[in-house]
Order: C-alpha cells, then structure tokens, then sequence
C-alpha cells in the first residue's frame, strides 16, 4: 500500500479534512437540525418528498443487505418510525424484496409505508437502440417482479434508469412512454431515477426534462464541501499516477467521480423534485490509504459516530428530503433512529 | 648484478608459479588461469603428441616459447624454468656434504648421462606407432602427477590445508616412492634425474646441437683448475671442449673461474665443443628394437579390444581408449582438478601402456553432473573440453543425447531391498538425471515371518543412465557395491556401446 | 673400577630400571574382549541444547505467506509472529540451516532459494545477531554445492560466515532417538550457536515422498547416512526429537513436484511462491505437504513425530495465519 | 630485461586468470529446456486438484496468481475480452458496486473477472466472475445468500443452479458466477461446459459443513440453507449461523442454528437474544430444563423462538403461530447431537 502520495502527504490530507469537518460544524447553525423537518413525530423527522407530496421519514430504511429471515430488522424499523424503505429488484437476487413483502404484509400497513424499487437488472445503456415494445416490454417484466414479491399492486417510485450511466438514458423516449403507462395502469404513483456516474449532468438533465419527481445519487461531505472534495481529487490523482490501489478498471466498472451536487441540490429545489441522498457516509469516495483517517478526523469533536457525522451532515442539507442508510443489523437502526435528534456537534 | 643470481630469481619465479598452479587446479580457484602452462611449453609433448596425433592441440602452440630460444641458447630450460629441475638442484645443494674436491668430481660427465637419449628414441619410436609413454619420465608430468597423487593430500593429511575432505588415491605410495627415489638419488649424483633419465632434456640437448651461443673456454687463461666443475649443472665438461648437450647454461662455470677464462660466447670456434651426445650405435639400434617390440606387446594383451577391463571408465569428454592413449600424458591434472576424488591413476587397469591415466573408481568419488573441469584442464585433449550443456546432452546437445561414461548394473544379490526385505534406494535418491535413471517398483512381499511389507526395488533405466556413479559411490553396501557403474555404455567408443541407437 | 665411578653406574641403572617398572605400570590395559568392544559406545558425545524461545502471548504460531518477493514475505510473516525480535536479540550467533545437498542452481527448486537466505540472514541481523553461521553437508561435493546454489554468493553478500562440513568439524552426537542413538554431527557451527534457523526448500522426495523442515535436519549428519533410509520415517521423526530449532523456514517460493530430491528440470518445479514460518515443525510439514496436493495422513513421519509428542499434525487448529505480502 | 620478462610472464598470467566463463563452472539454468506451456501449467493445476489437499490453503497452488484459473478457459469460436481484472476488498466497489458489503460481510479476499465473448457474434458474451472467499463456509455463505428458492440446481462444484444460461455454483474457498449475456439452449450449454472447466481446476477439500450435517433433513425444504457469518436475521450478535426453511403442514418456518465458541459464548448469545426480544417485541415464555433453555417472544404478529442447547443456540423466527413456531424449535432441538 502506498505510504506516501506525492503531491499529497497524509499530514496535509488530514489537515483539509480537519478544515473539512470545522467547516462542515460551523454550517450547522441552528441548534437542532429538526428546523430542516417539516414534521416530527416521536423522534423522527418527516419530510416533503418534493411534489410527490409524500411525506417521508428523513431517515430511509436502505434495505440492501436484509435477507428473508432478517424480516424482523424491517418490522422493527417500520415499527419506530420508518416509514421509506429503498431497495431494489437485484438486491441479493430480489430476496430483499421478498422479505419486505412478507413482512409489511404481516404487519398490514401498505398504506402507512412508502416503498422505493428499482428496476435493478435493466441496463437502460444496453437497451438504447432497442425498439420501443421491447423497452416496455422489459421493464415491465421487472416491475410486475417487484409487485409479485413485494405482494403489494405498486409501487410508491419506481427508478429506472437503475444506475444510470449517461444522460441519453434519462430522455430515452421509449423508456418514459413505458413509465407514463404504468403510472395510469396504476402500478407506479411516481418516477425515480438513480446513478452515481456522471450525476452531476444526469440529474440536472432530468430536472429539466422534468420526467423525473424524484432522484437518487451521492450527496455526502465530499460532494458537498469543496475543502474535502479537492483534497480527495488530489488524493486520487496523485494516487492513479503512483498506479493506483487495488483492482484495475475494467470493462464496466464503476468510477468513483466526486461531483459538486450543490448546484443539483438548487435545481432540484427549484423545480420541486425529491432528493432521496444515498451514500452518505460512502467512504469508498476517499482515497483508499486515507479512509481511517478521515473517519477519524471528521467526527473527532463531537458524540457521533462517523457514521451519525456523516448522515446527519447530509440532513443538514435543506434539499435533501431523506437519505438512505444502509442496515444490515439492529445496531444499524438504533443508530440511525436517533439521528433526527442529533445535532452535529452531538 | 651477477647473471646467476638472475637465473635464482628465475628459478624461484617458475617453481612458485608451479607450486601456484599446483595448488589452484580446483574448483573454487581455478577460475580461468592456464594452470596448464608448463605442460603446454614442453616441447617434448609438443613433439610426441603431434608424431601420435598428427595434430598440435590448442596450447601446445606454447612450446615454441621453449623450442625456439633453446635452438639459440641450449638447455636452458633445465636451470631457469624447470620445476622438477630446480627441485633437484635444491635439495642437491640442500643435503650436500661434499669437499669442493668432491664436487669436482661428482659433476665430471659419465657415460651413464647418455641414458636418457636412448629413453628419448625409446618413446618417440613407441609413439610413432600411437603409444604415448613420455609421461612416464616427462619433468613436469611426473612432478604434477607426484603433487597431485602423493604429495598433496600427504601433506594435507597433516595440515587440511588443501581439502575440504581429504583425497586419496591408489598406489599413492609408488608414485611417492618414485619421487623420493629420483630426490635422493642426487646424493649419489648430483641432478642424477636430470642428467641420466630426462627424456625432455634429451630432446632438448639435441636441439641445442644448433644454438649460437654457448660457454668458451680460453685456453690461455685457462689453468685447469677444475673449479669449474663444483657447481656444474649439467655434468657438461666445461673445463675442458664443452659438451653442448649437456650444459644446462646455468653459468655457475664462469662464476667460479678464479682466471676469468670462461665466457658465454656467440659463435666460438667449433673444435671447442662435443656438440652432439655421445651416442653408441649399438644401443641406439638395441634401444630402437626394445621400442619396436614393446608396442606390439602392450597391445597384443588385448587391453584395448577384446579384453578391455570394465574398470576403465574414463571421465566425461574422454576420447575414444586407443586414441585416449595416443594423448593422455599421465600428468594427472585431471585427477588434481577432480572435485570429487573419483578420478583415480590407473596402474594396469588399462594396459601396461595405461599406468597412470585417469580413471573413474566410484568407490573413491562419483562423477559430478554439473562439472567438466577435467576437461577444461587437460593439455593434450585426451579429455576434450566439453560444456556442462554439452555433458549433459541438454539445450543445443539435445539431439546428441548426454555423454555417458559407462552405465550402472544392480547386484541384486548384494542389494538390500532385493536380497534382504530392507528398505533403501539411496541409489535413486542421489541419482542426478531428471527424470531418475533409478526407477522403482513397489512390490509386497511376505517376510520370513510371514508378515507382509511394501518394499522398493530399484531397477536402472540404460537410456537415462550416464554412468556417473553416484548411485555406486552412495550405496550403503560399502566394500563391493550393490551397484555397479561399468564401462559398457559408454558414449566415447562405437564398439563398447550398449543399446541400440 | 673406582667406587665413584660404580656408584654412578649402578644410580643411573637403578633410574632406569623404577622408570621402566613405572611406564609401564603406567601404560598398562588389562581389559580385553568384551570390555573393550563394550567400550567405543561410552566415547565421548556431545548433545544439542534447545534453541527454542519463549512465544509472546498470541502471536502467530505458523505464518503462510504468499507473495514474490522473499525479502517483503518473510518481513510480512515475522511481523505476525511477533517480528524477528522475539526471537533473535542482540548479541545472538545464529545458524542458518539451508539444504544444499546437491549442486543444482536455485532456478531447479533441489536447494534453498537463496533469496530467502538472505533475506532471513538480514532479518538476523537487524536484530542485532552478532554473528550468522551458514552450515550444511551437502551429498555432492560441498564446496560445488554451496558455489552452483548460489547459497555462498548470498552468504557472502549480507556477510554471513559459510561452514564447510570437513572431517575436523565433525563430532559424536548424543541424539537418543528410537533409530539413532549416537552418530557423528557437523557440530562446530552449534558449539557457538544460541540460536538455529532452519530453512528448508520444499522438495519431492523418492523414498519419503517429502523433504521439508524436518528432512532438512539429515544435512547436519555425517558418517553412513546412507543407512537412514533403512528406517527413513523414524530416522526423520528422530531427528525432530533431535534439533530443536529457534524457527524453521519452509522454503515454497518454488516447490519441487517431482523426480525429487534431485530434480533436474525446470518442469519438475513450480512456481509457489509461498514461504511457510513455523516453530512445529511438523505443523509445518503437514501444511507444507499439501502444496504437494497429497495427504498427510499417508505421510508417516509426521505422526510418527506426533505421536511421540514431538509436534502437532493439526495446524489447522493451531494459532496460524494466512498473509499476502510483496 | 629477463626480470621484466618475468613480471610480464606473471602480469600475463593473472589477467588471464581473471577473465573466464562462469558458465564451466556451474550449469546456467536457461540451458535448460523449458516446457513451460499455458497447457502444462494448466496440466498441473488440474491435475494437483485431486482433491485429496486436506488444505483449504493449499488448495490453490498459484494463490498469488489467482488469475491463472481463468487462463485459456474460452471454448471454441470464443475468445476472451479484454484482461483478466482483480479486486480486493477495497477495490470491490469499483466491480460490483453496493454488493460490494454483502461480500466483505463474508470475508471476501479476492474476486477475479474475465469476459469471454463469441467470436462470431459478439453480442455474446460470458461474464466469469471468480470469487476467492477464502473458506468454503464463507464461499458457501455468499452462494446461499443470492440463490433464491426453486431454480433448476446443477451438478456443479459443492452446489450449483442456473438461471437461464447464467450459472451459480460454489467449491472449495470459492464462489462461481458465469453471467451470460442473454437466455437460449445453445448459450446455456456454452456456458456450462465454461463452468465445468473452471470446476475442474477449483480445489476441494470435500470436507462437509457443519452446519448442512447438523441441520435435520426432515422437512427441510430443499436449497434454503443459508449461512451468515455475521448479522443472521439482521441481528449484530448472531453470527456464524445456519438458517433453513422448513414446511411444517401448510406453514413454512425459518429455522436457525449456531455453534457458538464456548459454553458461555452461547449463553452470551442468548441473553442478548432474549434482551432483544423485550426491546422489540416482549417474552411471552422461558422454559429452562436441565437440558436446554427455551424463549418464546411476541414480536406483534409474528413469533421467535430461541433455545441454547449446550455450545448450540438454534430456533425459529418470524413464525404467524406459536404452537407450529414451538413445535419446530423443539423438533430442531431434538433433532441435535451434540
């Protein structure tokens, strides 16, 4: 592993960060961030959902890594307050899915629960070309996959493009003819696109066609803060050019780009579109070598967990109407639970 | 600064550059010295080699370097450069107890000193026919061959200055015995060897027959005091018409002329001189006739067709046996440079003619895989410098296969797992070859007590085996082998080959 | 004759006479037979102390390590096991025990790697080890063995001292094993020692199907090894019982597969790039045998030496670690 | 003029001395012939993969070279795309995006990819994806984690399915992808017999897993079995655990089962179980007989129920009856030997 990056030392890193997270404290002005929360009800914050006019907890259920037999993990979040559970057709061979049906099933509140899924084993960028029956035609076998297994007939936002990778996706006329005619069918109440290549440009696309009612991509410390940002841009310069950690970048891998979302942020704000934040305390956004570090310099000063830090700085962000967080066990959801009644500083 | 105490510095210089070379000839320290040098600059083997060959091997060219200044300045050779010489006048002048009278009358010439002439047409006549015997009384053979077969691993019995583990060779003693002989005999007469068997200053002393210069004596200053003679090298009459032949330049005589009446002359007068050796017709023709008969002896035993010993596994790279005999001088380099003592003098293994000559006894060594230095140093090409690529019939040698030496045989009678149901195979172990020459077949048997085990039994493999011996040398059967490395196989000769190619 | 001169006579003779008497008296054996036959077992013979160490409290007991560069392996290794530190201190002589039994280069796998040799040595001697010894007795001629392996150059390179094995060097030793009792040792390197690394190469073998850390140990025997292979198995767990060693190294960087040990062709040999650190040896073995791809349950020395408490087969059970390094 | 001569003569000798080739002295090993194809490495690796290697370790004889399981392994008329890629843990991501934790979740050590695509048409292509989970219970966790009830299972490595013509399978420490790029008979088979070629070089040590012995066949239903390494159910102190679907009449039940370290590890486990229990739902019941101690909690509509027996801690979870909920745990209970 590479000690030293040249152009970059790991003092200097660490120094920006720390410049970073002041930053990042002194922004949190008000004494609690639940002013940013329209509502608040037993200790979690409720927000618009832009003009969806869902109202949503701030903290979404990211449902990723739940396997059937960790059904109780989604009873109990749902049961607290929860009430926006973000998964995806691909997560874990759709099994994900399928646990949240039985459970919200048993539980009988379909109507008290919001649900994100996505059309998770689509790649739009494969089907560009594609004639337009065929685009329906896929997407619905994986929208009437999600209603099967979810046991519900809708879905509250249906993303797709799932991971979009080029604008072209987003304004492929094919693909939202589709969505328009499962939204009559009844069977999706809104639209929803997700990605982190290029979201920058993507999301800013789909603001201005205006297809969209709600997005998903990065928002986090480093897209938000230019201090962080530029130091992992240099970072990850410097890293690539001493040939880089761990793997090569093959044929379809995922770049990291780390993109000013401010203006997004705005954007969306103006035109009134939901911004579901993912990846908030992402830490695969920092330079391999330097990831203790941060975790350890950001939320130095203050109660939190870098985690908490991360994820309660994104809240801070007006825009934002709920950020996902990945759960994987009950420790997860207590940490999360609380965060509507967190402030930076703890 | 007087001539002879230049020619002492000479002599120094070339003694220690022998013992020098003596001692380098061994892995380790060789490296790329010609530690073949004096062999190459004696002309005699020069001249032998080429009347049993035909050709002058590589650095054979060297003996001009002696040849030529000899045409010009006689025998020189025998009192500047010669190791075996100096030694001979060291431990002449070391244990000598003689009244000046004495020495006078020791270094008088005797008829005797014409021995060595009729020796010299002895082994040139044997080698006209392909018997090379000069190696028997050649200087420098003889003396390396002392160093390496008795003197050394003598002295690094005392010392283990030499080896790692200590070499031994059979009849160490004779060869010793035979140094000691030829040394002490200088208590009798003075440089007795030099004098009376030198086959190579024979060959010298007639080539001095032509030189320019040499000692002349004036007859007017001349009182015949004889103290000329005291420290005469070569018995050569000095103080009286000089015998060419014999003077071994050594200029002690005009050292020790209290009248200055010698002088080292060009051109002097020829009716001053004896300048051919005082050779008897008679016994040249006798000495001829022995030479003509002792040919046909040697090769009529059959040493070299029919009856050949399977005992003479000669070392990798070795030429064909009758061809081997017209070059090897018996100088025993390749015994010296022999890293593991495998390499042995031969007495009568190969042949009266083959006293001396190398040979494999896997009881002393093995043959090592990666290693051709015997070849590397011998002057004459009777082992032929092989690459270790080549010995081992790999990369370009592919298609030529390995050089075998021979090829190993199981006595099955002897061998553990064969005769007694113990385990064992250290023979294939060691062996060298990939894949094994040594193969082996598990059997179960029941023992004498009916109780059943897995044996190993070692068989060998004649296309894979090159006869290095290792297997032999390792066996733990310790006094006669279990296996058995035999001369038959061996790549050198159409006629003892094995399997059919 | 003069009285003086008698009495000198008769004095210097009486002298005589009591020395005779007394030198003989002195020199004289009475024993014959049985007792002297009985004698030669009660010679003079020397033994081995332990050179093990006391192990920090959970460090690893067996490091494997994968990688290409020897010098980063065996770095990596000994930092899980409690960095070189806790065995070699300052002021220590080590011996280093590589295989160098024939004179092979280290491209055909039969010799120890001598970059692991180095790298071993170096290690030492950051650790302040006053002096490293390199010893062996090699089957072919040792000087050969030591020159064509390479294992000299890399001696000489990090200032190692080379041992070779002459008869001078050798002596009895008390070994008290179920095959061997008494046998002559390349003991000079250990009269010195207090501290012994063996580092063996992992080879194939014709009659033990392997020959690892524990096999490595025949190369410090002289006299008729070549008898060992009568009892090939308990002669090798003997000699576990025999040297108890501060670390054995197993040398897999390369392993040779077949036409063991001597092998001869680079397609005997593969490319491993392994080194496995142990202080049980026969721990060590066991795992080391599995890069074979065979089974050490058919390996009987190792539960030989196991069952005689001298090891543990089950290293799986042992504190060990897997490490990717270089 | 002669000692000149002499210092020359002796000059002469030392330089020649010093100049020689090496190559007499010991064999240079690139004399040797080399016969080192792709084919006779790939050779010994299969053929090594007897698997008889009791090692999980030495299973893999190129572990530094992981990549050498994917070379030459396109089939006729195809051809691979692009490099052989690598990918730690920390370059995961970069692969597979938010899957990446699932894997780490399981100790993930090293995924290694290859495209093989047709070389008449290549809208075809094969996606291998290798990964190095570093223990067969690991490589089996992630496999049993992403297969999903009911598909067509093939005899492939330890356990395998297939989806259309993608193929699952896992062997030894490792977890086998073949995504291919679409469905049809003819991809199908090109892909198996890809999947049967990497089988063959993949080690085993053929060593069953515990837990798939421990847990009773007996109303099993086929292809459940999961193991977690950590966070089974969703719950931070479970870890190292088996869970199992079983059909009880109409109902299906999910069992669970886990070998804990040490007696009080075990009781440990339970305690913060039961805690749990109270915090999210409430303890309806707790039996303790001399050999098992049982727990039975209302988690509001569903039921968990939860015995240690010994070093084993086992249940069932999420059952909508108690009564069938504490049948089956006691059936597992009775099930066990331990």
């Amino acid at each position: 592993m590479t000690k030293k990056m040249n152009g970059l030392t790991r003092r200097e890193f660490v120094r920006q960060v720390g410049l970073g997270a002041a930053a990042i404290v002194a922004a949190s002005t008000t004494p609690l961030g639940l002013s940013r929360a329209s509502t608040i009800k037993n200790g979690m914050g409720y927000r618009t959902l832009g003009r969806t006019r869902l109202e949503i907890s701030e903290v979404a259920l990211g449902a990723g890594s739940i396997s059937p037999s960790g059904g109780n993990l989604i009873r109990a979040a749902l049961s607290q307050g929860i009430n926006f559970i973000e998964t995806s057709s691909n997560y874990r061979n759709s099994q994900v899915e399928t646990a949240i049906g039985q459970v919200v099933k048993s539980m009988g509140i379909r109507d008290k629960v919001f649900i994100l899924t996505k059309a998770g084993n689509l790649e739009m960028g494969r089907m560009l070309d594609a004639p337009a029956s065929e685009v329906e035609k896929a997407v619905r076998a994986e929208l009437e996959g999600s209603l099967k297994r979810l046991q519900t007939d809708y879905v509250d936002v249906y993303t797709c493009p799932y991971m979009a990778f080029s604008p072209k996706e987003v304004a492929l006329p094919a693909l939202q003819e589709a969505l328009e005619r499962f939204k009559k069918e009844g069977k999706i109440r809104f639209k929803g696109l997700s990605t982190h290549s290029d979201y920058a440009n993507i999301c800013m696309t789909a603001i201005e066609e205006g297809y969209y009612e709600v997005l998903q991509f990065p928002v986090n410390f480093a897209t938000l803060l230019p201090h962080i940002r530029n130091a992992v841009l240099e970072a990850k310069k410097a890293e690539k050019s001493v040939g880089g950690e761990g793997g090569r970048k093959g044929e379809g891998s995922f770049e990291r780009p780390i993109i000013d979302v401010r203006e997004v942020l705005k954007g969306a704000q103006q035109k009134n579109v939901g911004i579901v934040a993912m990846k908030g305390a992402q830490e695969v956004f920092l330079p391999l070598f330097m990831r203790d570090q941060v975790k350890n310099e950001l939320a130095k000063d203050t109660k939190l967990s870098f985690h908490q830090f991360a994820y309660r700085f994104v809240l801070d962000q007006p825009q934002v109407s709920t950020v996902t967080i990945r759960m994987a066990n009950m420790l997860h959801l207590n940490e999360a639970l609380v965060l509507s009644q967190k402030t930076l500083k703890g | 600064m007087r001539i002879t105490h230049i020619r002492l510095i000479s002599q120094i210089f070339f003694i220690g550059l022998f013992l020098f070379f003596v001692f380098i000839t061994q892995f380790g320290y060789l490296k790329g010295y010609p530690v073949s040098l004096f062999l190459e600059a004696d002309p005699l083997i020069a001249i032998a080699t080429s009347i049993t060959t035909h050709t002058l091997y590589q650095g054979l060219l060297w003996s001009l370097v002696i040849l030529i200044p000899t045409l010009f300045l006689g025998r020189f050779f025998c009192n500047w450069i010669c190791p075996y010489g100096i030694l001979h006048q060291l431990v002449g002048w070391l244990f000598d107890n003689r009244s000046i009278k004495g020495r006078i009358e020791s270094n008088r010439y005797r008829s005797v000193f014409a021995l060595k002439y009729y020796i010299l047409i002895g082994v040139l006549i044997v080698a006209a026919f392909g018997g090379l015997q000069i190696g028997l009384l050649d200087p420098i053979c003889l003396f390396f061959r002392s160093f390496t077969v008795s003197v050394l691993p003598a002295l690094d019995l005392a010392t283990g200055w030499i080896y790692v583990q200590p070499f031994e060779h059979q009849f160490a003693w004779v060869v010793g015995f035979l140094l000691f002989f030829f040394v002490s005999m200088n208590l009798v007469i003075p440089r007795f060897f030099c004098r009376v068997l030198c086959p190579l200053g024979a060959t010298l002393g007639l080539l001095s027959r032509f030189s320019i210069w040499r000692i002349e004596r004036d007859e007017q200053k001349c009182v015949s005091c004889n103290l000329c003679l005291q420290r005469c090298g070569g018995a050569s009459d000095p103080q009286t018409a000089l015998r060419k032949s014999e003077c071994f330049v050594c200029f002690n005589c005009i050292d020790d002329c209290p009248h200055e009446a010698l002088s080292f002359k060009m051109l002097p007068p020829l009716s001053h001189e004896v300048t051919l050796p005082d050779l008897d017709r008679r016994r040249t023709i006798f000495a001829a006739l022995t030479a003509l008969l002792f040919f046909p002896f040697s090769r009529s035993s059959g040493d070299l067709s029919k009856n050949f010993k399977k005992e003479v596994i000669r070392p990798p790279g070795a030429v064909a046996e009758p061809e081997f005999l017209e070059r090897c001088t018996k100088c025993d380099q390749c015994i010296r440079v022999c890293p593991t003592n495998v390499l042995q003098p031969a007495l009568f293994e190969a042949g009266i003619e083959g006293v001396w000559t190398p040979i494999m006894n896997m009881k002393m060594g093995y043959c090592e895989l990666n290693c051709v230095l015997c070849g590397q140093v011998c002057p004459t090409g009777a082992i032929q410098k092989i690459s270790i690529a080549q010995k081992l019939g790999i990369g370009e040698f592919a298609n030529l296969g390995p050089v075998r030496t021979g090829t190993a045989f199981f006595d099955q009678g002897r061998c553990l797992p064969w005769s007694m149901d113990i385990p064992c195979v250290v023979c294939q172990e060691v062996c060298p070859i990939s894949p094994k020459a040594i193969f082996s077949r598990e059997v179960d048997i029941t023992n004498r007590w009916g109780r059943k085990v897995k044996l190993t039994r070692p068989y060998v493999d004649p296309t894979l085996c090159n006869g290095c011996g290792i297997c032999e040398h390792e066996c733990p059967v310790k006094d006669l082998r279990a296996i058995r490395v035999t001369a038959v196989g061996e790549t050198r000769s159409q006629e003892r080959s094995l399997l059919l190619k | 004759m003069e009285r003086r001169e008698f009495l000198k006579r008769a004095g210097a003779t009486g002298l005589a006479v009591v020395g005779a008497a007394l030198g003989a008296i002195w020199l004289h054996d009475p024993r014959s037979g049985a007792e002297y036959f009985r004698d030669w077992k009660s010679k003079k013979t020397k033994s081995l102390k332990s050179f093990r160490v006391n192990r920090l409290k959970g460090a690893v007991d067996m490091a494997v390590v994968r990688g290409k560069d020897p010098e980063k392996m065996m770095r990596a290794g000994l930092a899980e096991m409690g960095s070189i530190g806790s065995f070699v201190q300052k002021g220590d002589v080590v011996v280093i025990k590589p295989n160098v039994a024939f004179d092979r280069p280290p491209a055909l796998g039969v010799t120890t790697n001598p970059d692991v040799l180095k790298a071993i040595a170096r290690l030492c001697q950051e650790a302040g080890a006053r002096k490293i010894i390199v010893a062996d007795n090699p089957i072919n001629q040792p000087e050969g063995c030591f020159f064509k392996s390479g294992i000299q150059q890399a001696a000489e390179e990090v200032g190692a001292e080379v041992m070779l094995p002459k008869p001078s060097a050798f002596a009895l030793l008390k070994i008290e094993g179920e095959a061997l009792s008494i046998w002559p040792m390349f003991y000079q390197p250990f009269e010195q020692a207090t501290k012994v690394i063996g580092v063996a190469p992992c080879k194939d073998h014709n009659l033990c199907s392997a020959s690892m850390t524990m096999k490595n140990w025949y190369g410090l025997l002289g006299g008729r090894r070549n008898q060992f292979h009568q009892k090939i198995h308990d002669v090798i767990a003997d000699f576990s019982h025999m040297m108890k060693p501060t670390l054995v190294v197993l040398d897999a960087t390369r392993i040779l597969m077949q036409n063991g040990p001597t092998g001869g062709r680079l397609s005997d040999v593969s490319e491993t790039n392994t080194i496995v650190i142990g202080t049980d040896m026969v721990a060590v073995d066991t795992f080391g045998y599995t890069l074979f791809g065979r089974d050490p349950d058919k390996l009987d020395y190792l539960h030989k030496a196991e069952a005689r408490g001298l090891g543990s087969t089950k290293w799986k059970e042992q504190n060990w670690k897997e490490v990717l390094a270089g | 003029m002669l000692l000149l001569l002499l210092v020359g003569i002796g000059i002469g000798i030392y330089v020649k001395g010093q100049v020689y080739d090496p190559g007499l002295f010991s064999l240079n090993p690139y004399a040797l012939s080399r016969d080192r194809s792709a084919e006779a490495q790939l050779d010994r690796l299969v053929s090594l993969g007897d698997g008889k290697s009791k090692s999980f370790s030495g299973v893999d004889m190129h572990p530094s070279s992981p990549s050498g399981l994917l070379d030459n392994l396109a089939p006729a008329e195809w051809k691979p795309l692009g490099n052989v890629t690598q990918f730690t843990a920390d370059s995961l991501y970069e692969k597979i995006d938010g899957r990446a934790e699932q894997y780490i979740d399981y100790k993930f050590v090293r995924l290694t990819c290859l495209s093989l695509v047709n070389a008449q048409d290549s809208k075809q292509f094969i996606d291998v994806y290798l990964y190095d989970m570093g223990r067969p219970a690991q490589a089996f966790g992630v496999f049993s984690v992403e297969r999903s009830e009911g598909l067509p299972s093939v005899s492939l490595g330890r356990e395998g399915y297939r989806v259309e013509a993608s193929y699952f399978f896992w062997k030894g420490r490792y977890y086998v992808q073949l995504l291919a790029s679409g469905k049809g008979a003819e991809l199908a088979q090109v892909g198996l017999n890809v999947a049967r070629a990497l089988e063959r070089r993949l080690k085993d040590d053929g060593e069953p897993l515990w837990g798939l012995k421990a847990l009773p066949e007996k109303d099993r239903i086929r292809g459940t079995v999961q193991y977690f390494l950590i966070d089974a159910m969703s719950l931070d102190f479970m870890k190292d655990t088996f869970i199992a679907q079983y059909r009880k009449g109409e109902a299906k039940v999910t069992a669970f089962l886990s070998k804990q370290s040490s007696l009080d590890a075990a009781v440990k486990t339970l305690v913060s179980y039961e805690a749990y229990l109270k915090k999210t739902g409430k303890v309806i019941d707790k039996r303790e007989t001399g050999v098992y101690t049982l727990v039975t909690g209302d988690m509001g509509g569903t039921f968990d129920i939860v015995f240690r027996k010994g070093k084993l801690i086992g249940g069932v979870t999420m059952v909508e009856t108690r009564s069938i909920g504490e049948k089956a745990a006691l059936d597992l209970l009775a099930a066990l030997q331990d």
